[in-house]
C-alpha cells in the first residue's frame, strides 16, 4: 500500500484506475472460472472408477459453506461502510469477521476435500475428481488469496493507527472477495445442486 | 558421425538446370552432415510433374472428392475476383497519385475526405453476397455425410498406430496393415479411430480427411464410393496414396499407406483368400516360420499358432491387442514400414534388424542378435509363404 | 470529473435485508433438493434453481459490488465478460 | 531506497518503470527472438529443399517446428507489439505514462523469463515436440515422456501471465488516462485496435491458461484430463486451445491492422478513410473472433450443424475485414503518396493481407477445409496473413516510428532493399505452398519421398526463404548503422497526425511538458493546416528541467517478483524434488510484493 492509497486520482472515466483494473481482473476471471466449470459438466460422469459425485456430495456441509461465505460477503459491505464512515472499530471488527468467514469456508473445504479422499477420491482417481478439485481448489485458492489480502488490511489498521481508512484499498479488495462469493454462488447450483441431473 | 560431405548436388543440379533457376542459391546450402539413412528408397530419382501427383487434391477420383472441388473451384472462382477487385484499384492507386518527396514541400495537402457512407455502406453489402454463393455450396456437402452406414455399403475399420495403420473388414473378417484393399465402384463407409495418439487419414484423390481420435465413442465417419478403374484390365489393382495429416510423433512423416482399388472379381477372390495359411514351400521358408515365433507376441498370421495366440490374449480380461501390424498377406505387399520402404529382402532384414534407422521412434524391438541367415529365412518365410495368389 | 461515490451507495439497512434474502434463497434451495423427486427433475431444477441462482447474483454484483450505484463502464466491462464467457461456453457445451 | 537508483547505465534499465524503456526493451527482446524464430525456419527450410534429406533428424524437425511456432507468435510478434503499445499509448493518448508503471515492468520481466524459459530447452537438448498447438494426448506424459513438452507448458504459461498484466494495464491506461477532449472515438486508430486487442487478450488468455494448468496437472501429478484411458477427452485440449488460439490470431493482426491505418494517412497525407467504420469493424472482428474456434476442427467429427454454425460465423468475419481493405484503399486514393520503406511495407501489407484473407475464406468452408487442413495449403495462409500481413505491418511500424524512438531515422535505401528482398522473397517462399498444399503435402513433416510431386516447389520455397534471411540480414545491419550514422529525425520527421509528434525525438522521460488538450480526430494535423490546406504555426511540445515534472520511481521489485514467478515454475522439472523450489518460489514473490507494496511509486 503506498503513500498516495486513499488519493482518487482525477481519471476520464470518473473510475480509479485500481478499481477499474480490479473489475477487468474479474471480466478475465469469468473466463476463468467459465472454462473450469464447463470442463467439470463435460468430466462430472466420465470417470471411470472411484465414487461418482452422487455418491459423496454432502450438500448439508455444503449449504453451511455457501451461507458462511454469503456472510462474509455481508461483513466486507459493512466493513467498506465503517471505512467510508470512519468508524474504527466497526471497520476493524467487521474486516476481522471477513476473514474469519474466509477460514471457516477454507476449513469446510479442507474437511470435504479430506472427507472425499477418505471416501476414495483423490486428485487422480478418475476424471470427475480431477475436475472437481481443479475447480474447487482453483476457487479455494482465490479464497486464500482473499483471506491473506484481508488480513494484511487488517493488520496494516493496527501498524497505522486510527487514522488510517483506506477506502479504495479496501472496495477493490471488497470487489474480489464478492467475486469470489458469485463464483460461488454459481459453483453451489451447477455442481452440487445439479448433481442429480 | 561420418565426415560432411557434399549433398547429392548432381541431384540438385539435376532440378536446377531443368527448371533453370540460379544454381548459385542452392550451392550455398548444399552442405550437410550425412548420419542418417534417408527415409524413402528411391530407385532413381525423378521429376515428378509439378501438378498431378499421388497425393493431389485437384484429380478428384470419386464423387465425394469432387463434390468438394466443386465448393473449391466456386470458392476459387470468388476469391481470384475479389483479389483483382483489391489489386487493380490498389495498383491504379498507387499509380495516379504517387508524388516525388521534393516536390511534397510546395503541394498543399489533398482535400481531408473522412469517408463516404455510400461507399463503405456498398463495401460491406457486397462480401454478403459473395459469401453467399460460398456458403450454399458448403452447406450442401457438409450434410452428404451420412452417420450411419448407408444399405449395401462395405464397411472398414481404420485404426491408426504409430506409425502405421490398420484395416479391418469386419464383414470379411480380415484384418490387414497399410494397404487399404477395396474394389472398384463400391460405397464404402470408413469407420475412423486411433489406438494411441490422433492420427488423420487421408486419401487426397479420394476426398477429405478425418481425424482419428483415441477414446471410446470418438469413432469418425467418412463414405464415399470408390472410383471406377482408369483401365478396365488392370491386374492387381490401381494403386492411390494416402498419408497421416496429423502430428502424431517422432515418425508422423513416415506413415503412408495405399488404397488399391480392384476389379469387383480380383477383390472377392483377395477377400478369398486373405485369410489362408501360409504356404511354406521350401526349406529356409520352414525355418523362418519357426522362427517367426519370436515375433508373433506382436504379429499375427492368420491360419498360424500367431493367429490363436491373439485370440487368446484378446480374451484375456481387459484384452490385450498386439502391438504390431498382422502380417497375414505380407508377401503381396508393395511396401514395409508403413510405405517407406519397397519390400525387398535386403530392405526387409534391415527393418528387422534395426526399425528405427528407417523409421525413428518404431516400438518394435531390434532384432540385431539374428545371424544374417535367420533373417534370410524370416525373410523367405514372411515374403514368400504369406504371398497368396488371387 | 471526480465523482463522490459515496452518497450513492446503499444503507446498511439494505445490506442486511440483502443479506437476509440472500440466506433465505439459499435455504430454499437446500429444501429443493432435500426433496428426492425434485432434484433429479431437470425440467424442473434447471430453470428454477438457475433464476435462484441468478437472484443471488445480481443481488451480490448489483448491490454488494455497487454496480447498480457505480459508474455504467463498469456494468459494461463486467456484463460484457459475463456474457461473452456465457455465450462462448454455452457453445463449447453443445459442440462438444 | 526507490528514489536514489540510478537513472542512467545498466542498473537504470533494469529498474526502469518508464513505458517508452519498457517498450524499448520489448521491441530490443523481440528482435532477439526473431533471430532464433528466423534460424528456426531456415534450418527447417534447409532440411525441405531436397527430398529425402536428413540434414535435420526427425525429432529435432518436430522440435524446431514447434519452436519455430511459438517463438514467432508469442516470443515475437505479440512482444513487438506490446512494444509499440508501450511506447505508443501513453504518447498518443497524451498521458505521462501508464495507469500501473510497474505492473508495466513486471510484464516485461515475466515475458522475458517466459521466454528464455521455453528456449532453455535448447540447452537441455530436449526440444518440446508437440506442435506449436501441443495437442493432446500426444503431448501426454504417455507418449512424452521427457520434460521437453513442460518447457512449452510452463514457457507459455508464463508468457501468457505477462500478457495478460500488460492487457490490463493498458485497458486502463486507455481508458482512464486520455488527455482532455480525447474522446474514444477521436483516438488514433492504433490506441482503438490495442484496446481490443487488450480485450480479446483479457478475455482469452485465461481459457489456455486452464488448459495449460490441465495438461500441467496431467504431466506432473498424473490426472487424465486428456488421457482416453482414464475417461478423458483428446478432444477438449482442441477446443480449450483454439478458444483461446482464435482471438489469439486477431491478437497478432489487430495491432498491425492499426499500424498500418497509422502509416498510411500520414504518407498520403489524408485522414483515414471512414474512421468510424474502421474503428467498428475492429470491434467486429474481435467479437465474431470469440465464435469461430472450431473452424480448426473441422476434420475432429464436429457433425454437420456444427460445421454449418461455426462456418457461417467464419465467413462473416469476411464482411469487416474486407470493409477494412477498401477503407485502406479509400484513404490511398486522391491522396499524394511517398513511398518510403515504411509506406511500402504499409501498402503490401495490404495486398498480402488480402491473399491471405482470400485463402482464409477458403478455409472456412468445411469441405475445402478437408482437403487442405494440414497440408501446407494451410502453412501458406497463415503466413500471408501473420507474415505478409502482421510482420510486414510491423516493419513498417519500425521504420516509421524509429526517427521518434531513436532520434535517428532508418536508413531509407537499406529500407527499401530489405522491403524488395522481403517482397520477393516472401511470396517465393509461400506461394508455391499453396500448390504444395493442393499437391497434398502435409504440414509438419520432416522428410518427404522424391515421386511426390513437391521437389520444385521445396526448392522455389526454401531458396525464398533464404532471400529473406538476407533481407532480415540487412535489417539489423540498417539498425545499427542507422543508430551510429542515420540521418537526425526533428519533432514531426514524417508530418505526421498524432500526438507523438509534437514530442522531441526521442521524447523525454517526462514525456509531455504542457498536459496536451486535442479538439478532433487528427488533432496535430489541423494545428498544422487550416481547413484550405494552407500550413499554419503549430507548437510543439516544449523541453522543460526534467526535476520539474514527476516521473514514477524506478524499482527492482517488478524483476524480482517476475524472478519468483520464474522459479515456481521450474519447479515441475525437479519433480518431487521440486517442492523446496516451489516453494522457494513463492516466498520470493511473496517478499517481492511486500517490498512492493511499502515502496514508494
Amino acid at each position: 500500500m503506498s503513500a498516495h492509497e486513499d488519493v482518487v486520482h482525477s481519471t476520464v472515466t470518473g473510475v480509479d484506475n485500481r478499481k477499474l483494473s480490479m473489475w477487468v481482473l474479474i471480466a478475465s476471471e469469468c473466463f476463468l472460472f467459465g472454462s473450469l466449470i464447463v470442463n467439470y459438466l463435460i468430466n462430472r460422469d466420465r470417470g471411470l472408477a472411484g465414487p461418482t459425485a452422487r455418491q459423496i456430495y454432502d450438500i448439508d456441509i455444503t449449504t453451511l459453506s455457501t451461507f458462511d461465505l454469503l456472510m462474509s460477503s455481508v461483513a466486507m459491505v459493512l466493513a467498506l461502510h465503517a471505512c467510508q464512515n470512519r468508524e474504527l472499530q466497526k471497520f476493524r471488527f467487521w474486516t476481522g469477521m471477513v476473514v474469519l468467514g474466509g477460514v471457516i469456508f477454507l476449513g469446510f473445504q479442507f474437511y470435504e476435500f479430506s472427507h472425499f479422499v477418505h471416501l476414495g477420491l483423490g486428485l487422480t482417481t478418475n476424471v470427475f475428481g480431477s475436475s472437481f478439485y481443479l475447480l474447487t481448489g482453483c476457487h479455494g485458492a482465490h479464497v486464500f488469496l482473499g483471506v491473506l489480502w484481508m488480513s494484511s488490511i487488517l493488520a496494516t489498521s493496527f501498524v497505522r493507527g486510527e487514522n488510517w481508512f483506506p477506502s479504495l484499498p479496501l472496495e477493490v479488495a471488497g470487489l474480489y472477495w464478492h467475486f469470489v462469493d458469485v463464483v460461488w454462488i454459481i459453483i453451489f447450483t451447477v455442481v452440487y445442486l445439479f448433481v442429480y441431473i | 558421425m561420418k565426415s560432411l560431405q557434399l549433398f547429392r548436388i548432381a541431384e540438385l543440379s539435376q532440378l536446377l538446370k531443368n527448371k533453370s533457376l540460379p544454381l548459385s542459391w542452392g550451392l550455398l546450402f548444399a552442405l550437410q552432415a550425412s548420419a542418417q539413412e534417408k527415409a524413402f528408397d528411391e530407385a532413381e530419382y525423378r521429376l515428378s510433374p509439378l501438378f498431378g501427383g499421388p497425393m493431389n487434391t485437384i484429380a478428384g477420383m470419386t464423387e465425394w472428392a469432387r463434390d468438394i472441388n466443386h465448393v473449391y473451384g466456386v470458392t476459387t472462382i470468388v476469391a481470384v475476383l475479389v483479389f483483382l477487385a483489391v489489386s487493380i484499384p490498389l495498383i491504379i492507386t498507387l499509380y495516379k497519385f504517387r508524388v516525388k518527396e521534393e516536390d511534397l514541400t510546395n503541394l498543399r495537402p489533398p482535400k481531408q475526405i473522412h469517408g463516404n457512407a455510400l461507399l463503405e455502406i456498398t463495401w460491406t453489402i457486397i462480401p454478403f453476397i459473395l459469401l453467399l454463393f460460398i456458403a450454399v455450396p458448403t452447406w450442401q456437402v457438409i450434410f452428404k455425410q451420412p452417420d450411419e452406414p448407408p444399405p449395401g455399403a462395405m464397411v472398414v475399420k481404420v485404426i491408426g498406430h504409430q506409425w502405421w495403420w490398420e484395416f479391418q473388414y469386419p464383414e470379411l473378417g480380415i484384418t490387414t496393415a497399410n494397404e487399404l484393399h477395396l474394389p472398384a465402384e463400391t460405397p464404402v463407409f470408413f469407420v475412423i479411430s486411433s489406438a494411441d495418439v490422433i492420427h488423420s487419414f487421408w486419401i487426397p484423390q479420394f476426398g477429405g480427411k478425418v481425424d482419428a481420435l483415441p477414446g471410446t465413442n470418438v469413432d469418425n465417419h467418412l463414405y464415399y464410393v470408390t472410383p471406377a478403374l482408369r483401365n478396365s484390365d488392370a491386374v492387381g489393382g490401381e494403386v492411390y496414396q494416402g498419408q497421416c495429416v496429423e502430428l502424431c510423433g517422432l515418425s508422423h512423416a513416415l506413415m503412408r499407406f495405399e488404397a488399391i482399388v480392384h476389379k469387383q472379381d480380383e477383390f472377392d477372390r483377395w477377400a478369398k483368400t486373405f485369410n489362408t495359411a501360409p504356404v511354406v514351400a521350401s526349406e529356409p521358408e520352414k525355418r523362418g516360420e519357426m522362427l517367426f515365433a519370436q515375433c508373433q507376441v506382436c504379429h499375427t498370421i492368420s491360419g498360424t499358432a500367431s493367429e490363436d495366440l491373439e485370440k487368446q490374449m484378446l480374451s484375456m480380461s481387459p484384452p490385450v491387442a498386439k502391438q504390431g501390424p498382422n502380417l497375414t498377406d505380407f508377401g503381396n505387399r508393395r511396401t514395409l514400414g508403413a510405405g517407406t520402404r519397397k519390400n525387398t529382402e535386403e530392405n526387409f532384414i534391415r527393418w528387422v534388424k534395426d526399425p528405427q534407422s528407417i523409421k525413428p521412434g518404431a516400438t518394435m524391438t531390434p532384432f540385431d542378435t539374428l545371424s544374417d541367415d535367420e533373417l534370410r529365412s524370416i525373410a523367405a518365410y514372411l515374403r514368400f509363404s504369406t504371398a497368396k495368389k488371387f | 470529473m471526480v465523482k463522490s461515490e459515496k452518497s450513492k451507495h446503499a444503507t446498511v439497512k439494505l445490506y442486511w435485508i440483502f443479506a437476509g434474502i440472500l440466506c433465505v434463497i439459499t435455504l430454499v434451495e437446500w429444501l429443493i433438493f432435500r426433496n428426492e423427486e425434485l432434484r433429479s427433475n431437470a425440467t424442473f431444477m434447471v430453470p428454477a434453481l438457475s433464476i435462484l441462482s441468478l437472484m443471488k447474483f445480481s443481488m451480490v454484483c448489483g448491490w454488494y459490488m455497487h454496480l447498480r450505484y457505480d459508474n455504467k463502464i463498469l456494468m459494461k466491462v463486467f456484463g460484457f465478460s459475463a456474457f461473452m464467457a456465457a455465450v462462448t461456453f454455452g457453445i463449447l457445451l453443445l459442440a462438444i | 531506497m526507490a528514489k536514489n537508483l540510478p537513472r542512467t547505465g545498466i542498473i537504470s534499465w533494469l529498474t526502469t518503470v518508464d513505458h517508452k524503456r519498457i517498450g524499448i526493451m520489448y521491441a530490443v527482446t523481440a528482435l532477439i527472438f526473431l533471430l532464433f524464430g528466423g534460424t528456426e525456419a531456415m534450418l527447417m527450410r534447409t532440411q525441405l529443399i531436397i527430398p529425402n534429406n536428413n540434414f535435420l533428424s526427425a525429432g529435432t524437425f518436430n522440435g524446431l517446428v514447434t519452436l519455430h511456432g511459438t517463438t514467432m507468435i508469442f516470443l515475437f510478434v505479440m512482444p513487438l507489439s506490446a512494444a509499440f503499445f508501450n511506447y505508443l499509448t501513453p504518447l498518443m493518448i497524451g498521458a505521462a505514462d501508464v495507469a500501473f508503471p510497474r505492473l508495466n515492468a513486471l510484464s516485461y520481466w515475466i515475458f522475458l523469463f517466459g521466454g528464455l524459459l521455453l528456449n532453455f530447452s535448447f540447452v537441455t537438448g530436449l526440444l518440446p515436440d508437440g506442435g506449436w498447438f501441443n495437442y493432446a494426448n500426444l503431448t501426454g506424459k504417455q507418449y512424452s515422456p521427457s520434460h521437453a513438452i513442460d518447457f512449452w507448458l510452463l514457457g507459455v504459461q508464463v508468457v501468457g501471465l505477462a500478457s495478460l498484466i500488460a492487457a490490463v494495464n493498458f485497458f486502463v491506461t486507455i481508458l482512464n488516462m486520455r488527455c482532455k477532449g480525447m474522446t474514444l472515438l477521436k483516438m488514433p486508430i492504433f490506441v482503438w485496435t490495442t484496446l481490443v486487442t487488450q480485450v480479446l487478450l483479457i478475455l482469452s488468455l485465461p481459457v489456455i491458461t486452464v488448459a495449460l494448468f490441465m495438461m500441467t496437472f496431467d504431466r506432473t501429478f498424473g490426472t487424465g484430463f486428456f488421457d482416453p484411458g482414464a475417461g478423458g477427452q483428446v478432444i477438449m485440449w482442441q477446443h480449450l486451445f483454439w478458444i483461446f488460439g482464435h482471438p489469439e490470431v486477431y491478437i497478432l493482426i489487430l495491432p498491425a491492422m492499426g499500424m498500418v491505418s497509422e502509416i498510411l494517412p500520414t504518407f498520403s497525407r489524408k485522414p483515414l478513410f471512414g474512421y468510424s467504420v474502421m474503428v467498428y469493424s475492429s470491434c467486429a472482428i474481435g467479437f465474431l473472433g470469440f465464435a469461430v474456434w472450431a473452424h480448426h476442427m473441422f476434420t475432429t467429427g464436429l457433425g454437420p450443424w456444427a460445421q454449418a454454425l461455426f462456418s457461417a460465423a467464419t465467413m462473416l468475419i469476411a464482411v469487416p475485414t474486407g470493409v477494412k481493405i477498401f477503407n485502406w484503399i479509400s484513404t490511398l486514393w486522391g491522396g499524394q503518396l511517398r513511398f518510403t520503406t515504411a509506406m511500402l511495407f504499409a501498402v503490401s501489407f495490404i495486398a498480402m493481407f488480402t491473399m491471405g484473407g482470400l485463402s482464409g475464406i477458403m478455409h472456412s468452408s468445411p469441405p475445402i477445409d478437408y482437403q487442405h487442413q494440414d497440408s501446407y495449403f494451410v502453412v501458406a495462409h497463415f503466413h500471408y496473413v501473420l507474415y505478409g500481413g502482421a510482420v510486414m505491418a510491423l516493419f513498417g511500424g519500425i521504420f516509421y516510428w524509429f526517427p521518434k524512438v531513436t532520434g535517428y531515422y532508418l536508413s531509407e535505401t537499406l529500407g527499401k532493399i530489405q522491403f524488395w528482398l522481403y517482397m520477393f522473397g516472401f511470396n517465393m517462399t509461400f506461394f508455391p505452398m499453396h500448390f504444395m498444399g493442393l499437391e497434398g503435402m502435409p504440414r509438419r513433416i520432416f522428410t518427404y519421398a522424391s515421386d511426390q510431386g513437391w521437389n520444385f516447389w521445396n526448392v522455389l520455397s526454401s531458396l525464398g526463404a533464404y532471400t529473406t534471411a538476407i533481407g532480415g540480414i540487412v535489417f539489423f545491419v540498417n539498425i545499427f548503422w542507422s543508430l551510429k550514422s542515420g540521418k537526425k529525425a526533428s519533432h514531426d520527421c514524417w508530418d505526421g497526425r498524432t500526438l507523438e509528434w509534437t514530442l522531441s525525438s526521442p521524447p523525454p522521460e517526462y514525456n509531455f511538458a504542457i498536459d496536451p488538450e486535442v479538439r478532433s480526430l487528427d488533432d496535430w494535423w489541423h494545428q498544422k493546416y487550416d481547413g484550405e490546406g494552407n500550413k499554419r504555426t503549430a507548437r510543439v511540445q516544449p523541453d522543460v528541467d526534467p526535476s520539474t515534472k514527476h516521473v514514477p520511481n524506478p524499482s527492482f521489485w517488478p524483476m524480482v517478483l517476475a524472478f519468483g514467478i520464474l522459479v515456481l515454475a521450474s519447479a515441475p522439472f525437479f519433480d518431487a524434488q521440486g517442492i523446496p523450489l516451489a516453494l522457494a518460489g513463492v516466498v520470493i514473490m511473496l517478499v517481492a510484493t511486500y517490498g512492493w507494496s511499502f515502496e514508494e511509486a
